[in-house]
């Protein structure tokens, strides 16, 4: 379809979600690290219509689990920022290396 | 009879004796329960006699089987046979007297508490864990009860121990978990490859015993089974939790644990280990007597070294328990019945022992021979017994001692192979070195001058305290002056064993 | 009367004695305790008198042979079917004889004890652990099965711990008494191995039937142990052997004799009866019942003859130098007991060459007479003055005349002058080992001549000597301490002429002992010479000993040492058992048993330590180690572990 | 028609009523007894367990969606139990808390999600049920709201969760593609075990490892309970994992039934080293809550041993533990709860000589801990015993004796585990302490949970009913 | 190559770069921003893929709510200015090693697959995913859509609990974590 083989897509979506995962790593910020899983979902997501759209095209499921995974992400992402100004309430920081009290 | 009241008595007494205010009716409680433990076990013995003079033959009498757990097979099963039946004697007479010590109760936790109720009701249920694996049919039942007896030893010693009693406490009680943890993979290993005929599995020792369990299979799990049983049994090189954790317990528990709780290991490794997994016995046993007769030297020459009195009787115990051990080892009907003699004179000496040794603590305050001395003189009575105890432990003939080690050695003498007679002779030498250390501490601490003037002013025993050590006494006696009734007794049970031991094709 | 109908009263006797003393003694018969134990020992006497005349004269022959008889038998612990441990009587000549030397003497131990024990604080304990002795060593001589010997040969060891250690806070009778108690279990271990080896080869513990098996030639248990060996050695020689040195232990025969000396620090009259005339002969005895099987065996009975006589020697030696007069004593004792051991093994069963056997039975019998009273008149003199030492003494005749008589008859006897008893049977031993060696016949000529000569200067040292005064009213004890010496010396003197060959021999058959006038010429001229010497040395006080002392220098010092026997035993059992194997296991245990349980739980900890940084508090370590986690596992499970 | 959606969907109905009752309260009047209204709200939830019991059916709605069994509702309603105790348990704090209807909200908000979660048969219905779960819970864990180090368990939770369920989701993805269907039959028909479908599967379990806390999927677990309350943090140890696990047996069970070998070795590794993680880790543990998030890591390992016995006894000794692990878990967490709600400490330390002061607390404490390390007369002896069976049960394909080897390492483990316990029992009644914990009031509610907990603990071992039932359901 | 292809690659450039640059830039800000724009870069994706609904859900909800709350909350939290600070060496190589070790092994693992495409017609229009939003029954996303409600409901009331800024506001304590020991 398109043209496009599926597994060039494909390599968007995984590229885009490892990019996600290295973000997830490095940034010491709290809020780009929210970010860097927006982009992880994406990443999903476009697994989800790709394979809805190219390989089984007779039910919606993929289309829907990315409807879902969409408003989960803004649920998450609500909480998530709750959590976080609550934090930096706390602890006047939004680095997540200041956040380090409970280990070992 | 039903055997369930075994259980069912102690069981309600200590927790009658929760419901108790006060010492007085606390210890009131726990003595008539034990006295009338006592008591049944006594009834339980004439019983199991007359079932058997009215020529019931079967292998266990009194049976109680119900499916418990039925989807995995476990059953609650109970019965018993000649050796359980001294065992729980013996487990009586110990939980009895192990009540009449505490009398007074006079070791007080760190906290400076008395805390008497918790010390009977941990005690008496220490006695539930005994009796029930000792009538236990199903390797279930048999595992539950081995592990209910641990930590009320871990309380008993971590709280009204002395010296370093959470060290020890903490080693006895992990040491016996690992050791029980090995008898789970062994009695998981079994119970996967039993069949019963129709696809499904058993715990059921009875059934178990009539199935040819594979040879590879045996050889795999029963070291588990043997180990595992082992620690409890202070199987060499397993057995050190044995002199901390008796030195650190007090009296009561001391003699439980020395008394009781060591014997789980040997029956455990007679009845799971052997019983079941006779071609693996055999197969192993030139490793069990090397073993064995090490843990005989070995502990009684550490023994000898030892100059705190409850160090000399729980060193001299891993040596007494290797007897129990090689007796198995050897694998010949006498060598059992004198493995079992063992346990119930080992368990009845040395829980005298302990016992002596506790009034003398309370007494004097120390167990360092060093610090002791001519105690005859002022508490002729303790004195006496501990003499007693000592010469039952050194072998003398008269005490029950002499007969189990006579009987183990003779059963030696059954297995034509030479090798068996080098270890048998090899574990005889440890008689003189028992006699040397025994010796050495009775003359230490016992006789010779008093070392100490305010010891003049010590007091004798008791009532309590006579009447448990010569309860004590008398059982060692009985077994010692006319031994045969025990020899009846444990005979046929571990026919039993033998019987199925026979039928092993031998393998080299 | 039938035997069994109260035969087992000999013995049940003096256990009740025991019980109910030790029980009760303390309570009820703090006074009468005494009397109680001589009563009851005074039945168990006449019983075995009486035992004694039935078996001897009326029907303990069969076709002119002594037969055992076993009246009483019952099991006591089944082992296999075969082999059990059965708790009987055997009568036969050596037991019925030691039954009565065993009741008499102690009947006559417990009658002294009245007088020389009063007052002790532990008088009922003191009885009651007689009581126990005298059951044991009955026990012992009566036994009907090996085991059954090895029992009550405990049980003999126990008692004689106790009665060593009676004064238990002297710590030398504490020390001494468990010194004779271990080295004789030593002894008794291998006495045990050696039980087990007969029993094994034999396929019993019964002492008849195991003698016919290991006898007959013919039988299969024979034939497997005279066949089978170890180290190259035969087994029956493995087992004999072991057994011997069971005796040796007993029987204090050199080197384990060291306990012997040390043993009497217990009350004199305890050394009496057990350090002088019943348990320390036991040993003798167990050779003697097994001796149909060790007759069969050149090479253990050429041990026993030189264990014999080598102790024989040594001991006498050692005791003309001892100046503790018990000590002397007990190893006159060691020596003596040599020359039974000796002579037994220089028998052989049956007709004239037995005569070792029924010498070496004889002086047991005559031994247990003179000795007793030796040590009774040492006890009589040691309740005087209070002390042991011979220096403390002298001159005693003019305040103990009748001790002074008594200890001269014995000491005569022992000597072997004629016509006392000790003549008699120290003249068959001499002759038993002339006829078969030579060599040991001199060493016994030899400790003849200087046993006479230790027993006169005790004698002499003790009654005479230097003049010592006492107060007034000195005097040598009640009568109950006076009678036993009467009597004994009263045996002493007729004892001797007895026919014991009648009696007693290797094969139950009646044996002539021969009595060579010409032969007995050199023994007494030795005996003579000792006197002599002993009488010039310490007659009157004077230096002479310490000139000859001096003279003989390092002998001298060397015997005085007693051959620094002990100082031997303190180095291997000090340096090497204590410090070679004791303290490293305990060492071992402490540190590699224990510490590799102790190592694995700090192991633990640490572990829990180093890995305590995986837990680092930074969500995006987790998220790492959370996705490495993955990736890790998927290779594993993809490509590795399918 | 109606009345069968209303009974299949009967325990989600009730919970969601329960919650817009209070959510309607909530917007009612503004001031009210907070006691009576925790009475109030410990009553509604007692009415939900008890109608746990009845009206149970069994069927499928929402087009395969939702699927519901016996089964499935005695595990919801052993939830509904966990909460309930939770509830009363947590009576002390809530009692001061500002927002006790949020609170509850939020968590029946996620009880609900986990009930969607295992009548799921569907991995969108899955991942929302899962989802539901945990999302709300991270806003629970920052309801110590001036905590430094609430805010700090939450932003942990919240930020390790939606990186798991990233993962996760990405393996369902990979999933989807590969076999084109969400639904739990039609995909286990579908799976092939191709190495794409194998690492979808393992990003997939490791999204279930997340929230049950395997090892090296836990690193969050200590943290977050740590930091968060007391009530939430049983509520994540207990309700939340029993939840996860409930799901994770059937969905292996009946999901990757295909690739069993494959879940059979990841599951091998997982829970060795999360016994062990878990171990080491709890050893050396001071704070009262952390250790008990550590040991509920080692708890998983063990259960993990059950799961890996891949047959009827398997999934009934995982389900029959889990009713264990709630009783015993939530006695320890109860009386944890109560100290710190009254006292504030929260330390090993400060249990020392606690018995001196507080019998009944320390009995109960110590009967939970015993429960949890396996010890007999406690449920929790029976309840391992029958993990390991069932992991000893399970035949082995390869040469290996793997499923011995497995039973032997997690048996050597219980002694490890048994160490730590016993230092807190140490800590109870041996140690000395000139300042122990004074006598600790307790009410109506914590007692009661403490009586349903003991009870519990006593005698679900002993009866062997308790099996048989689970055993039956799930034949 | 096909103007689609192109377009296609453009697109996936696009989201690559701007995602890339989201996760690498020091300023939170502009990182903001590129994920805006990354995240339009993937609604685009979902135009050239034809899922036209999902393209507008995206832009509406990520767009116009998630980015916008994320701006916020950067207000609210820090100057936007302000580099952030970076990850330590040692954290940021690790990163990248395992990053690109698991997109290698991911993506080989996806690209050996073979995805068969299916021929059937794909049809995603609004009103055949409205319809099965709705319905209960077989290929109905009913269930879901409750759920996910209630979920919103209980993100809502987490938000409000927590976001609220207490009235009386208490002195910051201090940490409370006790320090293991061992």
């Amino acid at each position: 379809m398109n043209g496009i083989p599926i597994s060039h897509i494909l390599f968007v979506s995984t590229a885009l979600f490892f990019i996600g995962i290295y973000g997830m790593f490095t940034r010491r910020n709290l809020i780009t690290m929210l970010m860097a899983i927006e982009l992880m979902l994406n990443s999903v997501n476009i697994n989800f219509v790709v394979f809805n759209k190219y390989l089984w095209p007779g039910k919606l499921d993929g289309v829907f689990f990315t409807i879902f995974i969409i408003t989960i992400a803004a649920a998450e992402a609500a909480v998530a920022i709750a959590i976080i100004i609550n934090l930096y309430r706390n602890h006047q920081s939004i680095d997540v290396e200041d956040a380090v009290e409970l280990k070992h | 009879m039903n055997l369930n009241l075994i259980i069912i008595i102690p069981l309600l007494t200590s927790i009658a004796v929760l419901f108790c205010k006060g010492l007085k009716q606390v210890r009131m409680i726990s003595l008539i329960g034990a006295a009338i433990q006592l008591i049944l076990s006594f009834v339980l013995l004439y019983a199991y006699w007359q079932e058997r003079a009215a020529g019931n033959t079967s292998t266990f009498i009194f049976e109680y089987n119900v499916a418990w757990y039925a989807p995995l097979h476990i059953n609650y099963h109970i019965g018993i046979d000649g050796i359980s039946m001294a065992m729980i004697l013996l487990t009586s007479f110990i939980v009895l007297t192990g009540v009449l010590v505490s009398w007074k109760m006079p070791a007080r936790t760190s906290g400076g508490e008395m805390l008497s109720k918790e010390f009977f009701f941990l005690l008496l249920f220490l006695g539930v864990g005994a009796y029930g694996f000792f009538i236990s049919l199903d390797l279930f039942t048999l595992f539950f009860f081995l592990e209910l007896a641990v930590i009320p030893k871990f309380l008993l010693i971590g709280i009204w121990g002395s010296g370093k009693k959470e060290y020890s406490a903490m080693k006895l009680a992990l040491m016996l978990m690992g050791g029980s943890a090995l008898v789970f993979v062994g009695l998981a290993g079994l119970f996967f490859n039993t069949n019963t005929g129709d696809g499904t599995h058993t715990f059921d020792i009875l059934q178990i015993a009539q199935m040819h369990i594979p040879v590879e299979v045996q050889k795999l799990f029963f070291p588990f089974a043997f180990i595992g049983f082992g620690v409890f049994g202070a199987l060499f090189p397993f057995h050190t939790w044995v002199p901390d954790g008796h030195s650190s317990a007090p009296t009561a528990a001391s003699m439980f644990l020395a008394g009781i709780s060591m014997k789980l290991g040997g029956y455990g490794c007679l009845r799971v280990a052997t019983f079941l997994m006779p071609d693996a016995a055999h197969y192993y046993s030139w490793i069990i007597i090397v073993v064995s007769c090490i843990a005989i030297l070995y502990g009684a020459f550490a023994t000898m070294m030892q100059t705190d009195l409850k160090y000399i009787n729980a060193y001299s115990s891993v040596s007494h328990c290797g007897f129990v051990l090689l007796g198995i080892g050897i694998l010949t009907q006498t060598a059992l019945v004198g493995a079992v003699m063992q346990m119930v004179s080992h368990g009845l000496m040395t829980a005298l022992f302990f016992a002596c040794i506790g009034m003398i603590y309370d007494r004097t305050h120390t167990r360092q021979m060093s610090e002791l001395g001519g105690l005859l003189k002022v508490m002729p009575f303790i004195s006496t017994t501990f003499v007693i105890a000592g010469l039952c432990s050194l072998g003398l003939p008269g005490f029950s001692g002499f007969v189990a080690e006579v009987t183990v050695f003779m059963g030696s003498w059954e297995q034509t192979d030479v090798f068996y007679k080098i270890a048998t002779i090899v574990a005889c030498a440890s008689i003189v070195v028992t006699a040397v250390y025994i010796l050495r501490t009775i003359g230490k601490a016992i006789l010779g001058p008093l070392e100490k003037n305010q010891y003049s002013l010590l007091k004798d025993a008791g009532w309590h305290e006579k009447w448990a050590a010569s309860l004590l006494i008398i059982g060692i006696v009985a077994i010692g002056v006319v031994p045969f009734w025990l020899n009846h007794l444990i005979g046929p049970g571990a026919e039993t064993i033998m019987s199925n031991i026979k039928n092993v094709t031998i393998i080299k | 009367m039938n035997y069994s109908e109260y035969i087992s009263l000999i013995l049940l006797l003096p256990l009740a004695g025991f019980v109910l003393l030790g029980l009760f003694g303390k309570k009820l018969f703090k006074q009468s305790s005494g009397m109680i134990g001589v009563l009851v020992l005074l039945i168990s006497t006449v019983l075995s008198l009486y035992t004694a005349y039935q078996y001897f004269f009326v029907n303990g022959k069969l076709n002119d042979v002594y037969q055992t008889i076993i009246p009483v038998k019952y099991t006591w612990l089944q082992f296999a079917s075969g082999t059990s441990i059965d708790m009987g009587i055997t009568l036969d000549p050596i037991a019925v004889m030691m039954l009565v030397v065993v009741t008499f003497v102690s009947l006559m131990v417990h009658i002294f004890s009245l007088g020389y024990m009063k007052g002790e604080k532990r008088f009922s304990t003191y009885y009651s652990f007689l009581s126990l002795f005298t059951f044991s060593m009955l026990g012992l001589v009566v036994a009907s099965n090996i085991f059954q010997i090895y029992i009550f040969w405990e049980l003999v060891g126990i008692s004689s711990y106790l009665l060593i250690g009676f004064y238990f806070d002297r710590p030398s009778a504490v020390a001494a008494s468990k010194k004779a108690f271990i080295i004789t279990r030593f002894a008794d271990l291998c006495f045990l191995i050696g039980i087990l080896i007969l029993a094994f080869e034999g396929g019993t513990l019964d002492f008849n039937t195991l003698i016919h098996r290991l006898t007959d030639t013919q039988s299969s248990q024979y034939i497997s142990i005279t066949t089978a060996s170890f180290l190259g050695v035969s087994v029956l020689t493995w087992a004999l052997t072991l057994v011997f040195i069971g005796g040796a232990g007993k029987s204090a025969m050199f080197p384990l004799h060291v306990w012997l000396p040390d043993a009497m620090e217990g009350p004199t009259p305890v050394s009496a009866l057990i350090h002088a005339a019943t348990m320390v002969v036991a040993g003798v005895y167990l050779v003697a019942r097994l001796f149909p099987v060790f007759s069969i065996n050149e090479a253990s009975l050429y041990i026993v003859t030189w264990i014999g006589a080598i102790s024989a020697i040594l001991a006498a030696i050692v005791a003309c130098t001892q100046t503790d007069i018990k000590r002397v004593l007990a190893y006159s004792t060691m020596s003596q007991i040599g020359y039974m051991m000796f002579a037994l093994g220089v028998a052989h069963l049956g007709g004239e060459s037995g005569l070792g056997y029924t010498a070496s039975m004889f002086h047991l019998f005559t031994h247990a007479f003179f000795k007793s009273l030796l040590f009774l008149c040492a006890g009589a003199v040691i309740h005087l003055i209070h002390s042991n030492e011979m220096n403390d003494m002298g001159g005693l005749r003019k305040y103990m005349p009748v001790t002074h008589i008594t200890f001269l008859v014995a000491c005569l006897a022992i000597a072997g002058v004629p016509p006392l008893s000790g003549f008699f049977s120290k003249e068959e031993v001499l002759l038993a080992a002339f006829h078969s060696n030579k060599l040991i016949y001199g060493i016994a000529l030899f400790t003849s001549g200087l046993t006479a000569f230790y027993m006169f200067r005790l004698y002499f040292s003790i009654f005479w000597n230097k003049s010592k005064s006492l107060d007034t009213h000195a005097h040598e004890g009640t009568f109950s301490m006076k009678l036993p010496l009467i009597v004994l010396s009263i045996c002493t003197l007729l004892a001797g002429f007895i026919p014991f060959g009648n009696f007693i021999s290797s094969d139950g058959k009646n044996l002539e002992l021969p009595f060579l006038l010409n032969f007995s010429i050199a023994p007494v001229l030795f005996a003579l010479t000792g006197i002599v010497v002993a009488m010039r040395m310490y007659k009157k006080e004077n230096n002479l000993p310490h000139r000859v002392a001096a003279s003989l220098g390092g002998l001298y010092k060397a015997a005085y040492r007693k051959f620094y026997i002990d100082e031997i035993y303190l180095f291997i059992t000090k340096k090497i058992i204590f410090n070679l194997i004791g303290r490293p296991a305990a060492w071992i245990d402490k540190n590699i048993v224990d510490g590799t349980m102790n190592g694995i739980a700090y192991g633990t900890g640490k572990v829990s330590h180093w890995i305590k940084g995986i837990q680092s508090g930074k969500v995006q370590g987790y998220a790492l180690y959370f996705f490495s986690g993955i990736i890790v596992l998927a290779i594993l499970v993809i490509y590795f572990w399918k | 028609m109606w009345s069968d959606y209303l009974q299949l969907i009967k325990a989600e109905g009730l919970v969601a009523i329960i919650m817009f009752i209070l959510l309607f309260l909530k917007l009612g009047k503004k001031e009210r007894n907070t006691e009576s209204l925790l009475h109030f709200i410990n009553v509604l939830l007692v009415i939900n367990f008890i109608s746990g019991f009845f009206f149970n059916a069994e069927g499928t709605l929402f087009g395969d969606m939702f699927q519901t069994n016996s089964l499935l509702s005695l595990e919801k309603n052993i939830l509904n139990l966990g909460t309930l105790i939770i509830s009363l348990q947590s009576f002390q704090w809530l009692k001061g808390h500002k927002h006790i209807l949020e609170f509850y909200m939020l968590l029946l908000s996620t009880l609900l999600g986990m009930f969607f979660m295992i009548s799921s048969n569907n991995l969108l219905m899955f991942y929302l049920g899962l989802e539901l779960s945990t999302i709300p819970l991270a806003a629970l864990a920052n309801f110590d709201l001036e905590k430094r180090t609430s805010s700090e368990a939450a932003m942990k939770l919240i930020l390790s969760s939606a990186f798991s369920s990233g993962l996760l989701l990405f393996g369902i993805s990979m999933l989807y593609g590969a076999t084109g269907t969400l639904n739990y039959q039609e995909l286990s028909q579908q799976l092939t075990g191709t190495p794409l479908q194998i690492l979808s599967f393992v990003m997939f379990a490791a999204g279930f490892g997340f929230k049950f806390s395997a090892v090296p999927f836990h690193l969050w677990t200590a943290d977050v309970y740590e930091g968060s309350p007391v009530a939430v943090t049983s509520y994540l140890s207990v309700i939340s994992k029993g939840a996860i696990l409930f799901v994770f047996v059937s969905v292996l069970y009946r999901v990757f039934q295909n690739i069993s070998v494959v879940w059979y070795n990841l599951l091998f590794i997982l829970s060795v080293l999360t016994m062990f993680i878990g171990n080491l880790f709890a050893l050396r543990q001071q704070n009262m809550k952390r250790f008990l998030a550590f040991s509920s890591v080692a708890q998983v390992g063990f259960i993990l041993i059950g799961i890996t016995g891949q047959s009827a006894a398997g999934s009934a000794s995982v389900i029959y533990f889990i009713l264990i692990y709630i009783f015993s878990n939530l006695g320890a967490f109860g009386v944890v709860s109560l100290v710190s709600a009254v006292t504030g400490k929260e330390t090993v330390n400060d249990y020392k000589g606690f018995y001196k002061n507080n019998r009944m607390l320390s009995w109960v404490l110590a009967i939970s801990l015993f429960s949890l390390a396996g010890i007999p007369p406690t449920a929790g002896f029976f309840g391992k015993f029958f993990l390991l069976l069932a992991g000893a049960g399970k035949t082995s394909s390869s040469g290996w004796q793997l499923n011995y080897i497995l039973i032997t390492i997690a048996a050597l483990n219980m002694v490890i585990s048994l160490y730590y316990y016993l230092r807190i029992i140490k800590a109870i009644f041996m140690d000395k302490n000139d300042n122990p914990v004074e006598k600790v009031k307790s009410t109506f509610s914590p007692n009661l949970s403490f009586i349903i907990c003991v009870a519990g603990i006593l005698v679900t071992g002993f009866a062997s009913s308790a099996y048989d039932y689970i055993f039956s359901l799930v034949k | 190559m096909t103007a689609s292809q192109i377009i296609f690659y453009f697109i996936a450039a696009f989201i690559l770069g701007c995602g890339l640059l989201a996760m690498t830039t020091r300023k939170i800000f502009r990182s903001a921003v590129w994920l805006l724009f990354s995240l339009i870069g993937v609604s685009a994706l979902y135009f050239w893929l034809q899922v036209e609904f999902l393209a507008a859900v995206q832009i509406v909800v990520y767009v116009g709510g998630i980015v916008v709350l994320i701006i916020f909350s950067v207000f609210l939290t820090q100057q936007s200015g302000k580099e952030m600070p970076k990850a330590p060496l040692t954290r940021t190589i690790s990163s990248i090693l395992a990053v690109l070790f698991g997109f290698a092994f991911t993506y080989s693992l996806i690209y050996k697959t073979n995805f068969q495409t299916a021929n059937a017609n794909f049809d995603a229009d609004v009103s055949r995913i409205g319809t099965q939003m709705l319905n209960t029954g077989d290929q109905g996303f009913a269930l879901p859509f409750e759920v996910v409600s209630i979920l919103l409901l209980a993100a809502m009331i987490g938000c409000i609990v927590i976001a609220m800024k207490s009235s009386s506001h208490l002195p910051k304590e201090k940490s409370t974590v006790s320090k293991p020991e061992l």
